[in-house]
């Protein structure tokens, strides 16, 4: 009976999963298809808890520590969440999705300690595989984590890959032997390969640059999905198979639909091809060419008499947190009759639509965000471009150089438009860790300093003109 | 060859569900702009929080006197909140900007 | 393992089905998806010959029998649709999709008389809605088939649907009883079901007009789409399952789609609300008015002196057969310089597509076709729409009246172009049965004939000029 | 009510799939262009031919002297057929008008 009633609350759960992710996929609907699909996981989790009958027909126990559990995970949870910075988005999906992978490794270490026995193989390798996934997930996210929020560099080694692999060999080696093994050493074993899997997902991380992170936590986001699903082929459980599967499925694609905007392949994303030099940006820079800077006040000029003004806004500008100052400035320039408009580039910042979330914060109207393409088209008849912290995103090198690591990315096309006037702090290269010629060319001058405070400074300038 | 066999007999129903949900993932957010690229992660990782049902059952039927299986299943229980939790919230947050620009 | 292996191959044909769907419904890869689902249905049907085990492990036998039966059914089918002519397409379609819930049909009888003792509920829902399904879809698919091709006209009376609703339910109630009945009558109640089933479908279908025989057409479609997953639930067969519920649900919701395309609503589409009136055509016409003709020569005129010409084809091209020697009057006036392109509207013709099909037929080049919208936007800046054997589809009652039974139907809005030549046998109504204002309108002028011959003679002339 | 959800308990796989089909079918066909309306219902058509697999068990497992069966097998069989090979065709007589159009 029950057991009836938990089946359909699961399959509620499903379908409200994938109806939340579909939605989730177009602008109108993202906002309800979150609620729908968490509605559904609030009833599949009540749901567990009331209505599961074990094989042997007793309801489950341990209801206190249970509760105690879910709110203070909840508390926390939604502290954590309703603090954290905008710009701070992409450590908190990691940390989170470290979390989950936590929760399925564990899963998989109390199982094997329920086995009693010859175990089915099935069941065996839904255990085994959910600790592997779960605990390269894991870790993985957590190393993720650390880096975006800046506490930890990158690091690589000759013949890493090579040592990954195999490591990953090592582990499947280790799994297979616990199968095999005889009940005294299997635990051994067991360990053994999770405390490799543990160290995978590190090493996994370790030499991935910052500007790929976001590709690499969706890939890390569609592993715990699998994870999950090993779950649900554990329990039989419908609702935890399809969610695992849905999100594994849907993170892998998205995972490539991010490199295709990043036009990275996802293979030496993982390699961690020209990610892996981010941390040596300092090296490469200040060398040659000439460029000439612009003053506060000539800059404010030229924009205030400017028809048209295109704001390129990129990873610096969120660093600077300038969004807000940066719609003054936006502002300011619409009264004086100038036409403003920004132009967003998919892969500006650190994560995917990371402008677009950064400037609808300050609350800049949707019509005034360009996409790549219509800016492009934009820009031949512009007057100036500013150019807020943003580098590879306008690095004709993309185009121009074969030899360069980001050959190929689509870019905005800024040296169409009449005068370029690019703001950054100094002439240290961007996430690529490239030269750009862009800041070289005769139509280009620099106005250097923090975003933010240049900001602060030419509204008031343009105020005064 | 022939285990193999017998698997895919044993749980073909399993397996189709498998295969059926991989197409429906995919085609789901075949069409998302890359705008939602964040949110949709974000979403989508909230949903694997689904896991935590598995650490409930875990939790539930552990012996009330097994301590290391009730401090590990309360772990998994407190992680996957915090997946499930979390991963909703920050994701109406995100999706909370792209509203305002509606209008 | 046999078993195993058909399982697997069974796993193939559902994937195959899916992909092939997919890909039926993108312009590229439109043909490719047909074939791969084909592959696939081939290796169902040959797998479960050879492989397929019933119950009690035996293979299946009457080989002999099975593969006449595929020869005879293989040749007549190939031939039949390699014959038949492009316009005569949607016919063809409803007589296929009869035969598929004849042989939904003809399964459950079967089953049904080797029905022993108690029948386990699950299964006598599949047989009995196998049955019921299977036979409206094989009666409504012949009767349309019979109407498309005007072997049988529409017949509707007073009260018709309250009738066919009580018809219905019946046709439940003898379901029902037939499972409740006791084995000696049960098979009484059973045939009546039956042969109730088949007089449903055909009432079901007789009032409903030619207009919207595509959108019925694609209703008994996923009708019999259903009917098989009824026998995929009877036979526990995974492709009969999955192909017969995809082609339910995709169905489905293309018969929407189709009925927003002709911006009618379902309901009323059963309902055979204008669609019915179609027989009528002739009643309504000839009413007043005051229309002026134009003579060949003069339209030739126009038109090679024209700078823009649209051509709007219609249902009359298609009767008429007219496509080639449109396409030729075509290549000429662009020998003379003239613009031309034709404006497709989406339900011209008897079927969605059909112009498409039809100029292709013809070799008219992709670029000439313009969707309606496009067509629309450019009337305005077009010197001369010649319109062939269109009428509903440029009727601006439409849009202005909205008394008229196609109001809010959106059509091409032909009376922006400088002038407006029409071409149609006679001032009789289109397949809405209802008059055109367009034709009394001062721009336009008509050019009555048939289309081919006219066209003709247009050519002629023009070459002449 | 009671024999409603064990019903749901006892075929939840086939209810998955079924549900999971139907969701596939709407999402697959989704954006076609009404320019394709027509093959697609035509291919649909010949898809659901796969109806004929029934024909062929019955017809199969009929004794090879029930004629009734066998006969009535058999027209099932021709039937289910020419749903299949005159769907197809059609269908790839149809999308071959329009492969032209792509050059
Ligand atoms: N959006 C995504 O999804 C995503 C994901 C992964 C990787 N990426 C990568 O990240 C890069 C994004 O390009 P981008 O042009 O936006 O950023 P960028 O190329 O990393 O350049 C950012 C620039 O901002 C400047 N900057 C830093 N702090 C600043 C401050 N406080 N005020 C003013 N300027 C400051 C830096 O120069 P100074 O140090 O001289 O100030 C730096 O050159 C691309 O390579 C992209 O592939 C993006
Ligand atoms: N495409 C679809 O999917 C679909 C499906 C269902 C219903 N419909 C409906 O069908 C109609 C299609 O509109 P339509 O404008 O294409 O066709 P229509 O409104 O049916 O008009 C066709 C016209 O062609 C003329 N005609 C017939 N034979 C001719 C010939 N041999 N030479 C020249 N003219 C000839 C007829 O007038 P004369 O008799 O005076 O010649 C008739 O007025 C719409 O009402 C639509 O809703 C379309």
């Amino acid at each position: 009976m029950s057991a009836s009633i938990l089946t359909i609350i699961y399959l509620i759960a499903s379908v409200t999963f994938i109806l939340g992710l579909k939605m989730l996929s177009h602008p109108e609907t993202a906002r309800k298809g979150n609620l729908i699909a968490a509605g559904g996981m609030g009833l599949a989790i009540f749901g567990t808890i009331f209505l599961y009958e074990s094989a042997d027909g007793r309801r489950l126990g341990n209801l206190a520590w249970m509760f105690g559990a879910l709110v203070a995970g909840g508390i926390i949870g939604t502290v954590i969440s309703r603090r954290v910075k905008m710009t701070a988005m992409p450590e908190m999906v990691s940390l989170f999705n470290g979390m989950g992978g936590a929760c399925a490794m564990l899963i998989s270490l109390i199982e094997f300690n329920r086995i009693e026995g010859q175990i089915h193989l099935g069941h065996y390798i839904a255990i085994v595989l959910g600790l592997i996934i779960g605990s390269i997930s894991f870790a993985g996210s957590i190393v993720a984590y650390l880096k975006l929020s800046g506490k930890q560099k990158d690091i690589s080694f000759k013949g890493q890959h090579i040592f990954n692999m195999i490591l990953f060999a090592v582990i499947i080696a280790g799994a297979v032997l616990t199968y095999n093994a005889d009940p005294a050493d299997a635990p051994l074993y067991f360990y053994a390969t999770f405390g490799l899997a543990i160290l995978y997902g590190v090493f996994f991380l370790l030499p991935i640059g910052g500007a790929d992170m976001p590709v690499v936590i969706s890939l890390l986001n569609s592993l715990t999905g699998v994870a999950a699903a090993c779950g649900g082929f554990l329990y039989d459980n419908k609702a935890m198979l399809t969610g695992g599967i849905l999100v594994g499925a849907a993170g892998t694609l998205l995972t490539v639909l991010m490199c295709k905007a990043m036009n990275r392949s996802l293979l030496n994303v993982v390699i961690g091809s020209f990610g892996g030099n981010a941390g040596a940006s300092g090296a490469v820079s200040d060398s040659g060419g000439h460029y000439k800077e612009v003053s506060l006040s000539d800059a404010a000029m030229v924009m205030s008499y400017a028809n048209k003004v295109v704001i390129v806004p990129g990873y610096g500008l969120a660093v600077a947190q300038a969004q807000h100052t940066c719609h003054e400035l936006e502002k300011i320039l619409t009264e004086k009759g100038v036409e403003v408009t920004y132009a967003i580039h998919p892969v500006a910042g650190r994560m995917p639509g990371h402008m677009n979330v950064l400037l609808a914060e300050a609350d800049v109207a949707y019509e005034k965000l360009e996409e790549m393409e219509d800016a492009n088209s934009g820009f031949k008849n512009t007057d100036v471009v500013l150019i807020l912290g943003a580098n590879d995103v306008v690095n004709p090198a993309a185009k121009n150089d074969p030899a360069s690591p980001i050959f190929g990315m689509p870019i905005l096309e800024v040296e169409l438009a009449k005068t370029v006037i690019v703001n950054k702090r100094s002439m240290k290269p961007g996430y690529a860790g490239i030269e750009n010629e862009l800041f070289f060319q005769p139509k280009t001058s620099m106005l250097f300093g923090d975003a933010k405070k240049v900001l602060q400074d030419l509204c008031a300038e343009v105020k005064a003109t | 060859m022939d285990p193999i066999l017998n698997f895919f007999y044993e749980h073909q129903q399993i397996i189709y569900m498998v295969i059926l949900m991989i197409f429906l993932g995919i085609e789901v957010i075949g069409r998302v702009p890359s705008v939602l690229h964040t949110p949709l992660m974000s979403g989508a990782n909230a949903i694997h929080g689904v896991v935590i049902i598995g650490a409930l059952i875990v939790m539930g039927e552990a012996a009330s006197d097994n301590y290391i299986a009730l401090i590990l299943g309360f772990l998994a229980v407190v992680l996957g909140t915090l997946n499930v939790v979390g991963g909703f919230v920050v994701t109406d947050r995100m999706l909370e900007m792209f509203k305002k620009k509606r209008h």
